[in-house]
């Protein structure tokens, strides 16, 4: 699973002044009724996770305040629970269950096979075909686009760095949106990667951070959960730049976090339930990208200038516009020729 | 040298850990008691640390309530293993189980949700030192070292010192030999053994507060991440000694350095999976080829029962 | 004279056991006083209460006329009060000093927190002259001889102040020049002043080293004697209960073919120095070979090589012709070859097993104890009853764990296993140690009915009177190498004792 | 022979007696802490019971979580009885996983009843292989078995991790889309799930792999009492002097112990590959199952048929779990559960003790002593 880290508590849904979508309306004055009951199932990661889980916990809760319905949650222990809590789900008859992350795909679709009339919906995997599953999937390249435009350009150094949790494809896309974004602004700039192989282990994305930070790293953007909590943290003592992830982490460290890629999990799992709630719910893919304002970039701290800003949100719009297509692949970063704009 | 300055500051930040938990193991295997519970006392350790800065606002309070929690959950050891003569293993293995069940209940408790806590606001992830950074050339290494660096090594120190030059060190040794040999000469063998997993559970809270409150400022579930059984193996790998645990923890330490600097080192053309391997296949070829054969202080693991023959 | 110690009515239970039944017991000042008894008879037990080890059920005991509630070995340190175990309480990887000071350290600095090593050395050096008793006080307890490791014992005491010394069978260990050291050791000690409580079974250190003697059966005291006053034979009466007859019947020996060849056997200790340097013997069908000699001067390696537990380095050593240098234990034991080990705990029994799992130790894999790898557990049940009948071991039956019999019983139950293995060749080592005098009547019995089978026996025996009551032959060992080997029939101790110490004998 | 049956009642009850009431404590603590969070502890109880045992689907959930753990904790106690210390079962059985899924691919064209054999011999051999590292090394160099399989555990996870991403991943042997898991096992090595056989048992994905665990458990109960391989084990694990001197070979036992233990280390790895998950994940931390099985193997005595009941235990709590959570009660409460249980395992002597105690405020002792 992705597990990209926020330190924000995942309280306020309200976008701010940023390029990604708004999500669930205000809460209704007075408390609508459901008796819809919609249960999430997380990940190894667990709530708490204050990125990929919590960001799929905090869409359920919009989705509770908007339209009434009763939100449950099962936390898998191991990967050998996802079957048993699918079906834990399943033959209470909820309404719509979650499974959040791609490792979820077998098991959905086992699921899906066992239980044709339940509703389910998978976060971060497509191509399940599955008619009573709904896929929410990111264009988590564009987003890490974005920042890598960024980065390359702000960096003094000219070199950057990316800190991933573990070498998934998911992650991949991250780090090669990353890595095409610089190369697109600062063809000379240098990217250091290192994989954690770990999400949790925060000390060890301190030591990381740092030892990029010593080769001369001066802006270090992760894919890591956990371990982004030590690229913060080192960030804030010696004075580089993070680049957050998943959701606004400047919270954490206004004067170290330059600004953080965004993938909003939560307008996902708040849509879905939505298209469930109003009847409209349909198998198939759901891509949450750029265009849809489902990935983008935020800096809540202002720490961007104008220009910076300008720079991003031109790619920004040549993405949304199909101008180029952002790698999110080792192969499709060789083959990325930096569009001239 | 610079990369090598590098490498060693890096090495000594990630042996900081291991060499509190380390010896604390040598202290409760040196009085002949196993502990396996390392790791869930650097759990309570980390929790507590955090839990009490966040109300007192003073990191250092912090510190000592890591300890005190370590300290409190070693005492379940020292009752059952002690006293009671329970098999010391399987409380051990009640500890790590407890430690991470209790700590994920009271952050729910505590911070109304689960995972992570907020960073607290004073924290101790700075170099108290700074004068050192100014001096040419080493000055590097003392950058991101944590007041926890200079405790550990200081505890090296003292615990040699203890055990190797006090009284009370040559008891504990005694103890852990030949527990009947210190009883005949009136050594209180039951209380030099609650002492020294008192201590174990000192500083393996240490420990834990030097990742949660040293490193990055606030307390996340699997944080200790095996790091009390890496510590344990550091302390048999240096021979049940603080100096020899002390020199495992940084080998260990330098393993994971050199590993996170293999990209820079231009070693990344290697799978960075087999990079991670490194400290793990290293210790297992350096402990088979020359190291070898290690001994555990005779008493170990077996409880003592007085006017037993 | 003054009473230094004065125990009444003394009596402790242990679950299942009354070691002590209302003692009463004096110490007069400046004398040595033996405790005489057999094995398990209740003297450690006794002065373990003495000095703190264990307390007493009930009993008072006053020490220089004042009742003394003595909870643990601090506050009979205190009352000047010190033991030498039985078994040594030394911590091995230890220097003398340290094994001396532990408990009662000596400390500079700020706050008196360090070690004072210096001073500690220089007073255990004083000591030790005063008394004669020379060791170096730098040495580890690992690297010196039991004799030296026994001064250490008594220098551990005297450190602390002791006027009254208990000593827990102190001479099992020790050659018979040893011995008359340590007599002299003991009369310094006294003309000092101390009082001294001598524990022992040994008769005839009774009459050469006692003022008194007091002597203990099933936890009883029968009887308290001026030495002047008793003889051997009345002693040994008292202490068993019975007329005992000391020495053991056999007839002349016929010797014949070699059975065991042993030729120039070298072999490393585990400290990895050489304990063993060109040994050669044989032994002969009919014969019992003994190995006699001070503890610690190969007797275990040799053992261990012979029955291919040990690797030797160099030599070669045969059964019946045949070569089993090279072979695992296992195709020793097949081979013929019975052991009767030193220590039953280590090496005997796997004391959590049955007793009849540990009936079959060492043939379990051979039929029919086990066919295919399955054991038969009703054969091995029932072979098992008939090693119990057949050797009268007590014990409740064959199910219970080896550790729930007695020290003699659990002996007898190896010799019975060992025996019905019918061996060509059985070595055994310490056979009667620790155990009461009706079970070595038994075993020497035994031992010397498998002689007059024509099996041949080699027999290592720390114990002197062991060895020249059972053996045809005798080699000495000594350092790794046999100094000599002399006719069990005309050997006489004295001449023993010299080789046993290292010195040569021209005759 | 009716005394011979109550003899062995008698013997049934004093074994479990002591486990009973060390549960009964430990939910009567558990109940305290979920108090203290505002829920009921009874509702709480009942989610729990109702969530493992309440119908047959359940119930098969429960075996479900129960199969691994028997395996672990039969794996754990087989070394234990050799005097070793199997800390290394985590790492066994990911190369147990591993190796089943390789088997899968290489002999995917296999009808599915020889297939499963050998998936089940694969993960086994996988097991066995990594436990024979730290077997022999402290079998010919005496090094402590503790530190080279707690490295050996890191070792594999990092090793699976690269063989799924690498050497099984779909996208190097179906050319498909590279995926952080393993390709999936063919269908007909696939564990046969009970509800195929008896419907009752409905969606729950138990499968025979219970049942192989059970008879793993006996199999090993008689190899270690029944058998001289069981026998020479014990007395290495309790006396390896004595047992060098009855012509037992130590280090052969040792590396045997340990490879044996590896093995079935390694078949819980391949029993819940062919029976549940069907493919490996590329993972961050390590499944668990290792440390869940030394405890089971402690509470369950070390004794394989002590084992199943525990096994049991930890899986129904585990189960149960899930309904409890779906109440919103947080569910480390279950883990303090678990914890407290185990500690009053260890704690078994203070009860031990207990008739000692008796007996010393009983008057007449001589009568004791007769005994
Ligand atoms: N700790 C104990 N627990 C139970 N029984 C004991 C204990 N210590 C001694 N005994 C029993 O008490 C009795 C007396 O033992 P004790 O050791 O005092 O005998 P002893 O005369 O010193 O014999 P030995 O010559 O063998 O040293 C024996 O039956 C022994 O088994
Ligand atoms: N520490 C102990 N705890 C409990 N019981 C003991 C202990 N030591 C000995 N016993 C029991 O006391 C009894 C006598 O043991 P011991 O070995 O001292 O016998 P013993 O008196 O020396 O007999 P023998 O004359 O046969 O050598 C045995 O039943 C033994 O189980
Ligand atoms: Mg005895
Ligand atoms: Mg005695």
């Amino acid at each position: 699973a992705s597990k990209p880290a926020a330190t924000e508590p995942a309280a306020e849904p309200a976008a701010e002044a940023t390029p990604a979508a708004e999500p669930a309306a205000e809460p209704a004055a007075e408390a609508p009724k459901s008796d819809m009951v919609m249960g999430m199932i997380t990940d190894t990661g667990g709530l708490g996770d204050q990125s990929f889980n919590d960001s799929a916990w905090l869409g359920l809760e919009n989705a509770e305040k908007e339209f009434g319905i009763t939100r449950q949650v099962l936390e898998s222990q191991s990967a050998d629970d996802y079957s048993p809590n699918l079906v834990s789900f399943a033959e209470e008859q909820t309404d719509l269950i979650f499974g959040v992350g791609f490792l979820f795909d077998e098991s959905m679709k086992a699921a899906a096979d066992k239980f044709p009339e339940q509703k389910f919906a998978i976060v971060d995997s497509q191509g399940l075909g599955k008619s009573n599953v709904a896929e929410i999937v990111f264009a988590e390249n564009e987003g890490s686009f974005l920042v890598g435009v960024i980065a390359g350009l702000k960096t003094e150094t000219n070199k950057v760095g990316f800190i991933g949790g573990m070498k998934f494809p998911l992650i991949e896309k991250f780090e090669y949106g990353f890595r095409a974004g610089v190369k697109a602004v600062n063809p000379d700039c240098e990217v250091i990667v290192n994989y954690a192989d770990s999400f949790e282990d925060a000390a060890k994305g301190k030591e990381i951070a740092l030892v990029q930070h010593q080769a001369g790293a001066d802006i270090i953007f992760h894919a890591a959960g956990g371990v982004g909590a030590g690229l913060i943290e080192a960030a804030k003592e010696e004075g580089f730049w993070a680049i957050g992830v998943d959701q606004d982490q400047s919270h954490m460290a206004p004067e170290s976090v330059l600004c953080s890629m965004i993938k909003r999990v939560d307008v996902g799992v708040y849509s879905v339930a939505k298209s469930v709630v109003d009847g409209s719910f349909q198998g198939g893919t759901l891509v949450f990208d750029a265009k849809s304002g489902g990935v983008g970039y935020s800096d809540k701290a202002g720490n961007l200038t104008d220009d910076l800003k300008a720079a991003a949100d031109k790619y920004l719009e040549a993405i949304k516009a199909g101008t180029f297509v952002a790698p999110s692949t080792e192969a499709e970063f060789n083959a990325f020729e930096a569009p001239t704009l | 040298m610079v990369i090598f300055i590098a490498l060693l500051a890096s090495a000594l930040r990630l042996a900081t850990p291991l060499i509190f938990s380390a010896l604390g193991g040598v202290f409760t295997e040196r009085s002949g008691i196993t502990n396996i519970a390392l790791e869930g006392m650097m759990i309570m350790g980390a929790f507590f640390a955090i839990l009490v800065t966040e109300f007192t606002n003073m990191p250092w309070i912090g510190v000592l309530a890591a300890m005190a929690a370590g300290i409190m959950t070693s005492m379940i050891l020292a009752v059952i293993a002690i006293h009671l003569k329970g098999n010391q293993v399987v409380v051990g293995t009640a500890i790590n189980l407890f430690a991470v069940s209790i700590t994920a209940f009271l952050l729910e408790l505590v911070w109304k949700r689960s995972g992570q806590t907020d960073s607290v606001k004073k924290a101790l992830t700075t170099n108290p030192f700074h004068f050192l950074e100014n001096i040419p050339v080493i000055g590097k290494l003392f950058g991101g070292m944590t007041p926890f660096v200079y405790l550990a090594f200081v505890a090296v120190a003292v615990s040699y010192y203890v055990l190797y030059k006090t009284p009370l060190g040559l008891r504990i040794r005694a103890v852990g030999e030949h527990p009947k040999a210190a009883d005949t000469v009136g050594i209180n063998v039951y209380r030099i053994r609650y002492i020294c997993v008192g201590i174990s559970g000192m500083m393996a809270g240490l420990s834990g507060a030097s990742l949660s409150l040293g490193t990055i400022s606030l307390f996340r579930e699997g944080m200790t991440s095996g790091k009390g059984f890496i510590a344990l193996a550091a302390m048999i790998f240096g021979k049940w000694h603080p100096v020899g645990a002390m020199l495992a923890s940084l080998f260990f330490g330098f393993c994971e350095a050199l590993q996170i600097q293999a990209s820079t080192l231009g070693f990344d053309f290697i799978p960075s999976e087999f990079l991670q391997m490194l400290p793990y296949l290293a210790t297992i070829i350096v402990l088979s080829g020359f190291i070898g054969r290690a001994t555990a202080p005779k008493a170990v693991g077996t409880a003592y029962e007085k006017g037993h023959r | 004279m003054a009473k230094v110690v004065e125990m009444k009515n003394i009596t402790k239970v242990f679950p299942g056991v009354v070691a002590n039944d209302s003692v009463n017991f004096e110490l007069e000042k400046g004398e040595i006083h033996v405790l005489l008894g057999e094995n398990g008879a209740g003297k450690t037990t006794l002065m373990n209460i003495l000095y703190g080890l264990y307390e007493q059920t009930s009993g008072e005991i006053f020490v220089n006329g004042q009742l003394a509630n003595i909870k643990d070995p601090n506050i009979a340190i205190k009352l000047g009060i010190g033991m030498v175990h039985q078994h040594f309480m030394l911590v091995e990887p230890f220097t003398v000093t340290e094994n001396i000071i532990l408990g009662a350290e000596t400390s500079k600095g700020p706050h008196n927190i360090q070690l004072d090593m210096e001073t500690a050395s220089k007073k255990v050096k004083e000591i030790s002259e005063l008394y004669g008793l020379a060791v170096d006080p730098n040495a580890k307890i690992e690297d010196i001889t039991v004799g030296m490791q026994q001064r250490v014992e008594i220098l551990k005491t005297l450190y602390r102040g002791a006027e009254i010394l208990i000593l827990d069978e102190p001479t099992a260990v020790l050659t018979p020049q040893e011995i008359e050291e340590l007599g002299m050791i003991l009369q310094k000690l006294v003309g000092q002043g101390k009082s001294i409580i001598l524990i022992t079974h040994k008769l005839k250190e009774v009459m050469s080293m006692s003022d008194r003697v007091t002597v203990v059966r099933r936890g009883k005291v029968i009887e308290t004697l001026k030495k002047e006053n008793t003889n051997i034979d009345e002693l040994a009466e008292l202490m068993v209960g019975r007329k005992v007859n000391l020495k053991v019947d056999k007839a002349d020996h016929k010797s014949g073919k070699t059975v065991l060849e042993v030729h120039g056997i070298e072999a490393m200790n585990n400290r990895g120095s050489k304990a063993l340097k060109e040994i050669s013997f044989e032994v002969k069908a009919g014969e019992i070979f003994a190995i006699a000699g001070v503890d610690g001067n190969g007797q275990t390696e040799l053992v261990e090589v012979l029955t291919g537990l040990r690797k030797s380095i160099k030599g070669t050593f045969a059964v019946n012709g045949k070569d089993l240098q090279k072979m695992s234990s296992k195709k020793i034991i097949d081979s013929g070859m019975a052991h009767i080990p030193e220590d039953r705990h280590k090496r005997g029994l796997v004391l959590e097993h049955s007793l009849a799992e540990n009936g079959c130790l060492g043939n379990h894999k051979d039929e029919p104890f086990s066919k295919h790898g399955i054991l038969n557990y009703d054969y091995i049940h029932e072979y098992c009853r008939n090693l119990i009948t057949e050797y009268d071991v007590r014990t409740p039956n064959e199910r219970v764990s080896a550790k729930a019999l007695s020290g003699g019983n659990q002996q007898k139950f190896i010799v019975a296993r060992e025996l019905n293995r019918h061996p060509e060749l059985i070595i055994a080592s310490q056979p009667t140690r620790g155990v009461d005098v009706g079970a070595i009547e038994f075993i020497h019995k035994k031992l010397v009915e498998q002689r007059d089978m024509g099996k041949a026996v080699l027999l290592v025996s720390l114990e002197l009177d062991e060895v020249l009551a059972l053996a045809d032959r005798i080699g000495v060992i000594y350092d790794g190498q046999i100094v000599g080997i002399v006719s069990g029939a005309t050997a006489d101790e004295k001449e023993l004792g010299i080789m046993m110490a290292g010195g040569k004998v021209n005759k | 022979m009716q005394n011979k049956e109550k003899n062995f009642l008698q013997v049934i009850i004093d074994n479990v007696k002591f486990p009973l009431l060390a549960i009964l404590v430990s939910f009567i603590i558990g109940a305290l802490f979920i108090a203290w969070t505002g829920h009921s502890p009874l509702v709480a109880y009942y989610e729990l019971f109702s969530g493992s045992l309440g119908n047959f689907g359940r119930f098969g959930e429960s075996l479900l979580k129960t199969t691994p753990l028997i395996f672990t904790g039969v794996a754990f106690a087989f070394a234990y009885r050799c005097g070793l210390f199997n800390i290394g079962i985590e790492g066994q059985y990911i190369m147990g996983a591993i190796f089943t899924v390789g088997a899968g691919w290489i002999f995917r064209d296999l009808p599915g009843g020889i297939l499963v054999v050998l998936l089940l011999l694969a993960g086994t051999l996988g097991g066995a292989i990594w436990a024979f590292i730290p077997g022999i090394l402290k079998a010919k160099r005496g090094v402590h078995e503790v530190i080279v399989a707690i490295m050996l555990n890191y070792t594999a996870l990092y090793l699976s991790n690269y063989i799924v991403r690498t050497i099984l991943n779909p996208s190097v042997l179906l050319g498909t889309e590279k995926k952080a898991s393993t390709i999936m096992l063919p269908e007909q090595g696939r564990l046969l799930l009970l509800s195929k056989i008896v419907p009752a048992f409905g969606y729950s994905s138990v499968n025979i792999g219970f049942f192989i665990a059970v008879i793993t458990a006996i199999v090993i109960w008689f190899v270690l009492f029944k058998t001289t391989l069981g026998y020479e084990v014990r007395s290495v694990g309790h006396n390896p002097y004595a047992s060098e001197y009855g012509g037992i070979s130590i280090a052969k036992n040792i590396t045997l112990a340990m490879v044996i233990s590896g093995a079935i280390a390694g078949l819980a790895g391949a029993v819940t590959v062919a029976g549940l998950s069907y493919k490996v994940d590329q993972a961050a931390g390590m499944p668990g199952y290792g440390f869940s099985g030394i405890a089971v193997a402690l509470v369950g005595q070390n004794h394989p048929i002590g084992i199943l009941a525990s096994a049991l235990l930890f899986g129904v709590l585990a189960n149960g779990e899930r309904k409890m959570q779906m109440a919103g009660i947080p569910k480390e409460v279950v883990g303090i559960i678990q914890a407290i249980i185990i500690l009053f395992i260890a704690a078994e002597q203070v009860v031990k003790y207990l008739p000692d105690i008796k007996k010393k405020f009983s008057k007449n002792k001589t009568q004791e002593v007769q005994k």
